[in-house]
């Protein structure tokens, strides 16, 4: 092949001892950060998938069962309000993280998973109430869907506690400065946002 | 030692950081070569796997062809394999695991993993001029995630009442209810989780190429300067990232279903082979046809998925060796973004047939016949980059050609099925298997072999042989067509796919020469790909040591050693012009490497007064 | 030397280039005499359909074999022969508004004429009384077909149009409409999806379990037709078969008729029977 | 990191209280227990609060405020991709006019126990409080 160029050591070898660099493309905004939206992006493609089923199935259905008489609507929407809170209580870490104030963030960071914390334990509770009735996913479509939304988000919930907890180990730690706190704020997105995934969740399996 | 620019957990660090390599302290083998953490590493690790599974997927292919060709026949080789407890004889059920297989991992461990998991991960850092990719370790545990996903679909042979058996689409009520079909027993339940572990890898693989993308491209390189390659390979990711949730979420409903009865999928009141969900005390009241709008949801996308950065390495290798600007750059980007955007509201024409409301079947046909528009667009200018050119007929360009010349009738075959009436006939018949096999064998995997003779210098820095290529070409290019061309006439004929044995009926008796003669062709297909392997083995050995750039390429991956070292590039890379500055007049070179900083800048992008090339007058 | 290989590679591979758009239109020319082509079309709504495949058909065999052949033009033409450089463009507004309107005006065309096929096949049935002139309608069917593992059932109601009760018929496999007629039927199914396609009547549809979809037809030529399966349905798939028989209508009506004093079906039973298919002598 | 990001959560925190304790008092009052409004009303009040709430926590808690267009960018095609799977699949499953023999889900509470023992029982759920 007349184009094909052979091998020049001079030319062709590797030239050691080079720098690895590393530089910044395209609009201000960290990669982790970038990288995580995009990650959220494709949570709510998925829970859309769940509750478009649900709506679907729902408002072609007829006799669609009343929420109302089959859920306990009082003690979960006392868990929306423990889960909204600890949403607040998470921007508070993050406002201390911004002030350099390390014990703020344990604090506030602290009481934020133990919100969550609560809210598991009562949405566990719930369940085993309900196992305990002997309303399994296999009853009826109503607990069917109820079991897979409600069960996808709380796996979700878990998921951001463990992450939270390794932020406060981080914390502990002092790996956030005022100039750099994006862990923690990367936990933080991804819990406001099972939260708000919940808010949702709690309107249209609950109350509809 | 990580890769250096991973050396933080996310690769978060603040911009602009300088690491200084620690290049001199080797990695042990495991580091280096297993768990590597460097993208070429992982993509050519990708590259072997997709291989290997892509022989799999073509020997269940020839085992189907073998059944359409003499049914109930003792099978050679395969036989003893696949049914050793008949003697080699298929049987009914049997076949209906073999195609379910044979799609499913064709789709999903072979074309999507070869285009973004090998060239995507190869050619993402080098041809924007990045070290590596920003996740460097998510890139690997992508990788990992992918062999669960492979064992356990293979598991699925081995489980009791045999592999999954309701197609790759498998849809409810046949998927989900263990008594419609041996393979729906537990091999379903594998086939799920194997899927959901393939579409986490992607999941992770896409957030990586997307970022890649946007965050980490040399000074200079501008997105309307990226090659089409990148571009293909961007959107397809991004196609993932909003798609593939979707089909996850169906997947677990499916699961759902299987393993707590729920009933997501399974209508009131049916016996199936003596099982009523009702009688069991399961849940029921939901609907199958949910399943296939959530499945194509994702499905119809995923076709274009594996098919757009074919289209940017096609156009990448047809600007290279015909030494010549890609005619019509700008509209070649908008019509991949078109094609992606239309892609998401056409999922229904899989279901004119389904009992969907017609009148919904009326609005996705209008949209589907659309997506040929931006199709068309693509065509045209490829053949508008090869008209008043100076072509080299290599190996990758022949079979770049081919790509042209295959996607031309896979997706005209395409038009068919996309007007309503006339898929009433041809749905689900060989006619559907032809398109999709033209665009999705004839297109992509041919695309993907050129890619492989083109960057196969950059990747092990040996030329692939020319000449054994270029046989392996002919007999490719023929048997394809020999194959799946045919396949038109007996789905014209009427002949429906997923049937073990077409010839009982009396419409199809006749038929069965011609399934003879194609799958002679597939035998020899798959002979023909000796030459293949033999070429990749002794080329990887022995092939002809070539310079960073053999092609006389201007993207930026040729300015790197071949191969290139850890960290890619002898120094940081400035950008100053388009990808396809060839044969510009007054240079004495006839490419300007996009980082040459010599000669003109950035050529304008349309030349208004450019001669008019002459396919005008053809397409008129 | 070298310039010799170099013609005789442009030469073969312009030539392989080019069979495709020769061989490829040539196949579809022989075609029709190796029996490659559509079977017989018997049913009213066939030619529609037939020609709206046409239509389409050369449409897109003339794109076809003129993007084919400007490849093929291109190769011979443009592959390196000597010295020297490709034409420096980097594209042509003109062009490009060319080639994309001509293809959309094309492209809006065809997917407006299918719709009055569609609408026509599938939209628009008859609802309500069946009277003189519309003998069938979706509310007073000819008969239900019910698909399930691995067989076809027709239930002809009785005499006053029941469902279900003594004087309901039921028929395996076979399926027997008078020629000429709007026969319309609801599709349904016992267990998985099926597909009631009938190649002759260029008929299909899905047939899905909880769903009564209605289907007609009109057969006009009398004779015996397969009936297939054309969703996957499991491991009998294949060979769930059935036949229709389009009789004259004088004949269609005495047929009926002896089916209603002799084959009566007794109505329950053999629809609890119906579920279980012949699946449990696979294994 | 942008430093500007201030804003007053409790505010915010407040509102999203506030907006709860009305949307449960509706949701309850309004429900089938009570008032029982029209299913429209009822749902969309009830969603109408939900997404609010939604967008407060996005834009303030998760400061999608005070990102840039990239970031938003990324987050927005997912609205419509949403709306396009409810406009193609609601029309086609959830419509009346389509040809079910049943309501979806009219399984939910009735349990047929003896199935088939007649063919009307298919014809049975046409009617969904049949069977219980
Ligand atoms: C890479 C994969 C790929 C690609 C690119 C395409 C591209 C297209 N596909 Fe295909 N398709 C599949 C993979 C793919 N498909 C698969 C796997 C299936 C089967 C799934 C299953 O059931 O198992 C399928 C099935 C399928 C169906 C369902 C058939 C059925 O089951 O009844 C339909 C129906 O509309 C369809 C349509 C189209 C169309 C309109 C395009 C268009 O994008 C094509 C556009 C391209 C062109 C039109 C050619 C170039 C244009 C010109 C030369 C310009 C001039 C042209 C005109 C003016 C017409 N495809
Ligand atoms: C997506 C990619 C893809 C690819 C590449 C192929 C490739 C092939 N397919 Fe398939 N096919 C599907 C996707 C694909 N298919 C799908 C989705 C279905 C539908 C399934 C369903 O109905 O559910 C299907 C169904 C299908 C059917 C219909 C079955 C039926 O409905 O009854 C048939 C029948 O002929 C068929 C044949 C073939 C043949 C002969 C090939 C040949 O082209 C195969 C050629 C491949 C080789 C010859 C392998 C060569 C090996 C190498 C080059 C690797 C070298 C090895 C090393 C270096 C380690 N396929
Ligand atoms: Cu019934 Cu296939
Ligand atoms: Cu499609």
């Amino acid at each position: 092949m007349s184009s094909i160029t052979t091998f020049d050591p001079l030319v062709d070898a590797p030239k050691h001892h080079h720098p690895v660099y590393d530089y910044d493309s395209g609009p201000p905004v960290e990669r982790g950060k970038f990288a995580i939206w995009l990650f959220l992006a494709t949570e709510v493609m998925f829970f859309a998938g769940l509750i478009g089923a649900y709506i679907v199935l729902r408002s072609a259905t007829e006799s669609w069962p009343n929420p109302e008489e089959r859920l306990a609507v009082d003690i979960t929407a006392f868990n929306t309000f423990v889960l909204i809170v600890s949403s607040w209580l998470m921007v508070k870490a993050l406002f201390a993280a911004e002030a350099g104030d390390r014990s703020g963030i344990l604090k506030w960071l602290g009481l934020t998973i133990l919100g969550g914390t609560l809210f598991v334990s009562i949405q566990v509770y719930e369940y085993i109430v309900l196992f305990g009735e002997g309303n399994l996913p296999r009853t009826d479509l109503f607990w069917s869907t109820f079991y897979l939304m409600t069960g996808f988000h709380g796996t979700h919930v878990v998921v951001g506690l463990i992450w939270l907890i390794c932020a406060w180990v981080a914390a502990a730690r002092g790996k956030y400065t005022p100039k750099n706190y994006l862990g923690l704020e990367l936990a933080g997105l991804y819990w406001h946002f099972v939260d708000l995934v919940w808010v949702l969740l709690f309107t249209i399996v609950y109350l509809f | 030692m990580s890769s250096s620019i991973s050396s933080t957990p996310l690769g978060i660090d603040p911009p602009g950081t300088v690491h200084v390599t620690h290049d001199h302290h080797e990695l042990g083998f495991w580091r280096k070569y297993v768990f590597s953490v460097d993208h070429k590493v992982i993509g050519i690790q990708f590259l072997f796997t997709g291989l290997f599974t892509l022989l799999l997927g073509g020997l269940m292919a020839m085992a189907i062809r073998w059944q359409l060709a003499f049914p109930w026949t003792q099978m050679p080789i395969l036989g003893k394999i696949l049914f050793p407890e008949t003697g080699g004889v298929a049987t009914p059920e049997g076949y209906t695991m073999l195609f379910t297989m044979h799609g499913t991992i064709m789709v999903f461990f072979v074309i999507i993993p070869l285009l973004t998991g090998a060239f995507g991960n190869f050619l993402i850092p080098l041809m924007i001029g990045a070290p590596d990719m920003a996740f460097p370790k998510l890139n690997m545990l992508g990788y990992w995630w992918m062999w669960p996903g492979i064992a356990l679909i293979l598991l699925a042979f081995g489980t009791e009442g045999g592999g999954p058996a309701s197609g790759w689409t498998a849809y409810p009520p046949l998927s989900t209810i263990e008594a419609a079909a041996p393979g729906s027993m537990s091999g379903q339940t594998l086939w799920l989780l194997a899927l959901t572990f393939s579409g986490v890898s992607s999941m992770m693989g896409a957030i990586n190429y997307v970022t890649t993308i946007v965050k980490m491209r040399a000074p200079g390189l501008s997105l309307f300067r990226m090659p089409l390659s990148i571009w293909g390979l961007f959107i397809a990711a991004l196609l993932q990232l909003f798609a593939l949730p979707v089909l996850t979420a169906a997947g677990f409903m499916q699961l759902f279903d299987r393993i707590f009865d729920a009933g997501f999928f399974t209508p009131p009141d049916i016996v199936v082979n003596g099982f009523s969900a009702e009688a069991a005390g399961n849940a029921a009241g939901g609907h199958p046809l949910l399943w296939q709008h959530l499945f194509w949801f994702y499905s119809h996308p995923a076709v274009y998925i594996m098919v757009l950065p074919a289209m940017g390495f096609v156009s990448d290798i047809l600007a290279v060796h015909a030494r010549k600007p890609i005619f019509g750059y700008k509209p070649m980007v908008y019509s991949i973004s078109a094609i992606a955007g239309l892609g998401f509201i056409v999922w229904g024409h899989h279901m004119f047939m389904s009992g969907m409301n017609p009148t919904v079947g009326m609005v996705f046909m209008t949209a589907t016949i659309m997506i040929a528009l931006p199709s068309a667009v693509k065509v045209f200018n490829w053949l508008g980059t090869l008209w008043g050119a100076r072509i080299r007929l290599t190996t990758p360009m022949l079979f770049a050609l081919a790509f042209v010349s295959m996607f031309i009738i896979g997706g005209l075959s395409g038009i068919w099925m996309a007007s309503t009436p006339v898929d009433i006939y041809i749905h689900d018949t060989y006619i559907v298997v032809a398109h999709f096999h033209y665009v999705v064998f004839a297109g992509s995997v041919l695309a993907i072999f050129g890619a492989i003779y083109h960057w196969f210098p950059k990747m092990f820095g040996r030329m692939m042989n020319e000449t054994l290529g270029k046989i392996h070409f002919l007999g490719t290019f023929i048997f394809t067509n020999g194959v799946f061309f045919m396949m038109h006439q007996i789905g014209i004929a009427g002949l429906m796919r997923r049937t073990a044995d077409p010839y009982a009926y009396e419409t199809y008796a006749h038929l069965q020469p011609l399934n003879e003669f194609i799958s002679y062709c597939a035998f020899a297909l798959l002979f023909w790909q000796i030459f293949f392997v033999v070429n990749l083995v002794v080329s990887l050995g022995w092939g002809k040591r070539v310079g960073r750039n053999p092609w006389g390429a201007t993207t930026l991956e040729w300015d790197a050693p071949s191969p290139p070292g850890h960290g890619n590039f002898d120094s940081q890379l400035v950008v100053v012009r388009g990808a396809y500055e060839y044969a510009v007049p007054g240079e004495d070179a006839d490419f300007l490497p996009q980082n040459d900083p010599s000669a003109v800048p950035d050529g304008p992008t349309h030349a208004p007064h450019a001669p008019t090339p002459a396919p005008v007058h053809a397409s008129s | 030397m070298n310039w010799i290989l170099s013609t005789f590679e442009r030469l073969w591979v312009t030539a392989l280039f080019l069979a495709v758009p020769i061989l490829g239109v040539w196949t579809w020319v022989i075609a029709d005499r190796y029996g490659w082509w559509f079977p017989e079309n018997v049913s009213s709504y066939g030619d529609q359909i037939d020609h709206l495949f046409y239509v389409i058909m050369w449409m897109v065999a003339v794109t076809f074999v003129i993007t084919e052949v400007v490849l093929a033009i291109v190769i011979l033409y443009f592959t390196e022969r000597k010295q020297g450089r490709s034409t420096y463009t980097h594209g042509s507004h003109k062009l490009e508004l060319i080639w994309t309107a001509v293809p959309a005006l094309l492209l809006v065309f065809i997917a407006f004429s299918q719709m009055e096929a569609w609408n026509d096949v599938k939209i628009d049935l008859p609802r309500g009384v069946a009277t003189a002139e519309v003998p069938y309608t979706v509310d007073e069917p000819i008969f239900d077909v019910w698909a399930s593992q691995f067989d076809w059932r027709v239930r002809y109601p009785d005499e006053n149009g029941n469902f279900e009760g003594a004087g309901v018929i039921e028929s395996p496999y076979d399926i027997y409409v008078p020629v000429d007629t709007r026969v319309v039927f609801r599709l349904r199914s016992r267990d998985v999806l099926h597909s009631f396609f009938v190649p002759n009547f260029r008929l299909k549809q899905d047939a899905v379990p909880g769903m009564a979809i209605p289907v007609w037809f009109e057969a006009q030529k009398t004779g015996s037709y397969d009936l297939i399966c054309a969703e996957l349905c499991g491991w009998g798939h294949y060979k769930m078969a059935g036949r229709v028989h389009v009789l004259p209508k004088d004949e269609y009506a005495a047929w009926l008729a002896t089916a209603r004093r002799e084959h009566r079906s007794n109505g329950a039973d053999d629809l609890v029977a119906l579920g279980d298919g012949d699946d449990d002598d696979d294994e | 990191m942008s430093q500007d990001k201030h804003f007053n959560a409790n505010k915010v925190f407040i509102g999203l209280i506030i907006l709860t304790a009305v949307e449960v008092a509706y949701g309850v009052i309004g429900g089938r227990n009570y008032l029982d409004l029209p299913k429209g009303l009822l749902w969309g009040g009830l969603i109408f609060m939900a997404i609010w709430k939604a967008l407060l926590i996005a834009w303030y808690f998760m400061h999608l405020k005070f990102e840039g267009w990239i970031v938003k960018g990324l987050i927005l095609p997912t609205p419509f991709l949403i709306a396009v799977i409810f406009g193609y699949v609601l029309p086609d499953l959830a419509d009346d006019e389509s040809n079910l023999v049943y309501p979806i889900g009219s399984m939910v509470e009735a349990k047929s126990g003896a199935v088939y023992e007649h063919m009307s029982d298919l014809q049975k759920h046409v009617n969904p409080d049949a069977g219980h």
